[in-house]
């Protein structure tokens, strides 16, 4: 046991800037954001998306747009076309975009958007909830009945890439999080092409205790130092 | 405006309805449900992943990592636990909380509600209300008899966009508590500040009277409410 | 922070012996057993069920019905009528049952089995897998095409009563596990009406970290203290 | 039977495919593939909730809590993760694992597979292996040739049940190795030892030889092989 624990493990997990990390993300790209509030959230990444890039066109999928975030920020430079979550009404600024045709919304109750997140990244395309049956929100969706109860269809959601924040990463890509900071990220973590991941810190393998890791590396594929603070 | 103290009181009435179990606390009223409660028996959930929401913490020890679902800082309790927005919601739907309270713009006298749009508004937020109202046990309703404009809230339908359907379990404002039993509102409780008379005319809804009701005296609960 | 963790946290959680822990268990009931292979059974709750009660005409679901194990022993005593699960071919015995008409086995892909357990307990009641699309196993269920590929409707599944098995429980009920003991443990104790534990070990409450809990105290109804050994 | 030495070529053959990221072995033939696989850059999964698995530990330092898919006591390595299986299985569902390799009883030329059971015989086991199938980006066949009766495996079409269906990408026996190209089998590699003719002889599909064909001599590859 001893001496594996001493083998030098490789894995498909880049380690990379953000400058480089954002530079993989194609443009008009359909795209997840990690964080609830303003927990959460790569903060350094959407900042190298603003700043080290050119892409625009966003569809987003996000809790929602919290001002003073830099996916706010991004949002105020006009380079998000759509956005996808469950509560736009914080910013004002989002509510006038929406009401001047700038931007687009769909908007999901918050456990399908996490069940359809984590479902996506599962290889389940479809599936039922109770929740929003009877509502506006299930019109134009098809609805069936489940043990005399009415149940709404969901499409689960996957995106081309996830930008998600997370505590600390090994130098496999492993991940862990901190507090209601985890919310989101780990189930956008599983339904990407490309899973880029913002974190405090990275350690040696095996600083990492098994029965620990919320994200196994398997749906990390960036890894990038993000500041130094707790919240990033 | 309506008085604070008739808040509380809605909040304390409310927090005699849970003696234990894990409750989700709603915004407004309902987030003062937790001043009222039993200490130590009854656990709070936030929807963003905390079992075992503890109070607010000092400013000096607030952590931006540790928020409720109304983003506001909170602190943990010694049972609590972490997970993601997806196990917070199995939670939810799943049917594993003993109870919700939440508020309401309308509640119909089958169990409708309706509590996060109004009609002619942009529909911009719904967050986790209609997760919370379609998969607790109890959804109480602890609000106001009436509107700031004095219209009533409790309707025989509600003409707002609905949250969900023939959930609600419990309606708690500052005259009266109503129970929806077999599909049908029942008066279970009536302040004696308030005539038989005059409660019918705030109400939208038709209702009876429960066998179980009683009368409290409204006045004297307050008296004791921080 | 400092008072708040002296706080004394009474949840609904009971502790019990595995005696009074199964006289709670309805006969004929709809059970699910946790373990995949040897390894995360309830042993002693299940030797509980055989020597303490008369239940009979159980349905488990279970991933499978190991050879020496207390659930291949309640099979053998003619008390299960019906198994839901992954993998009888590994007991002769089971084999045999099903040939003589003495068990009805209804068979699901494993990661089916999986999703089944986890939607159950989430309030989901159905979903879409390509699992088995095209295969005997979905003669009879419904599929349907999205975005070019076929899905298999699977439905959910609940029971009246979970027997799982933990490495550790605090004093609120909140458990972690061991290993690959994990398996299907965590995600029975969501889907059943009433969730049974058995624990090695039950530790104060503070002991266990917030982050690394994987079966908040809320799936839980009852903890009971198994062995000292690892294995149960 | 079939000569462990040819069992242990297959293996050997498949781990070539298999240079870098996760992969989960099925049982028989493609467990062996584990000792030719690049130190420390392939991560095996085991479906019990094991992403890392290690090698066979020493008796005396056997785990009953740590055992793979096989229900073999094994080890981790250092980047090891436990999880459930709902997890486990999402990695595979998901697309998320690189490759399997699995035995079969047939595969068909558009890439059906049967591996789970037999017509007229019990269907009462079929564990992870569709999860597998239905999801991992590539599916590699590891078998031999034919049946110990000397039957055909690989066929223009699978008479046993499917486990899935067009999900085959590669197939490796002791003689030949197989892709299947926009739902077309070719072949891509065939050893020295065997002409093009008996070659056709014991494959019951027809196959097209690929631009990118090779011949090997497997005599030396087994040479090297332990």
């Amino acid at each position: 046991m001893n001496d594996v624990r001493k083998e030098i493990i490789k894995t498909n997990v880049k380690f990379l800037s953000a400058e480089e990390a954002v530079s993989k993300i194609p443009n008009k790209a359909r795209m997840m954001v990690g964080g609830f509030g303003r927990t959460g959230i790569p903060e350094k990444l959407l900042e190298a998306v603003i700043e080290t890039t050119d892409l625009d066109g966003f569809t987003i999928i996000s809790n929602n747009i919290s001002e003073g975030s830099n996916l706010h920020h991004l949002f105020m430079g006009g380079r998000i076309k759509k956005a996808i979550g469950t509560y736009y009404t914080t910013s004002k600024e989002v509510v006038k975009a929406y009401r001047e045709n700038r931007i687009e919304i769909e908007l999901l109750p918050q456990g399908t958007l996490s069940e359809a997140l984590r479902l996506g990244g599962s290889g389940i395309p479809a599936f039922y909830t109770p929740t929003s049956a009877g509502t506006e929100l299930a019109n134009n969706k098809e609805s069936r009945v489940f043990n005399g109860r009415e149940y709404v269809l969901e499409e689960s959601l996957t995106a081309e890439v996830a930008l998600i924040k997370a505590y600390k990463a090994d130098k496999a890509g492993n991940l862990i999080y901190r507090k209601s900071a985890r919310n989101f990220n780990p189930l956008m973590a599983m339904a990407a092409d490309i899973t880029i991941v913002e974190v405090d810190e990275i350690v040696e393998v095996g600083k990492l205790d098994p029965e620990e890791i919320i994200t196994p590396f398997i749906f990390v594929d960036v890894v990038v130092k993000g500041g130094d603070t707790v919240n990033g | 405006m309506v008085d604070i103290s008739i808040k509380r009181y809605i909040a304390w009435r409310a927090a005699q309805e849970l003696q234990t179990g894990v409750v989700n606390l709603g915004i407004g009223i309902p987030t003062m449900v937790a001043d009222y409660l039993p200490r130590g028996k009854v656990t709070l959930h936030s929807e963003n992943g905390i079992l075992g929401v503890g109070p607010s913490p000092a400013p000096e020890e607030e952590d931006p990592d540790l928020i409720n679902a109304g983003k506001a800082p909170v602190t943990i309790q010694p049972h609590s636990s972490f997970f993601d927005s997806s196990l917070s919601f199995a939670m939810m739907r799943g049917g594993h909380l003993d109870a919700t309270v939440i508020g309401a713009l309308q509640v119909a006298q089958n169990g409708d509600i309706a509590s996060w749009a109004i009609p002619g508004k942009d529909v911009l937020g719904v967050g986790g209300a209609m997760d919370l109202v379609a998969g607790a046990k109890r959804v109480i309703v602890a609000t106001t008899h009436v509107t700031p404009k004095g219209e009533a809230k409790i309707l025989p339908k509600c003409t707002y966009p609905l949250t969900a359907t023939k959930r609600v379990d419990t309606i708690i404002t500052e005259y009266a508590v109503f129970k929806i039993r077999q599909g049908k509102l029942m008066l279970v409780e009536k302040i004696d500040e308030i005539s038989f008379e005059d409660l019918l005319t705030i109400t939208g809804a038709s209702y009876q009277i429960a066998e179980d009701f009683r009368t409290v005296v409204r006045e004297q609960a307050m008296l004791e409410l921080v």
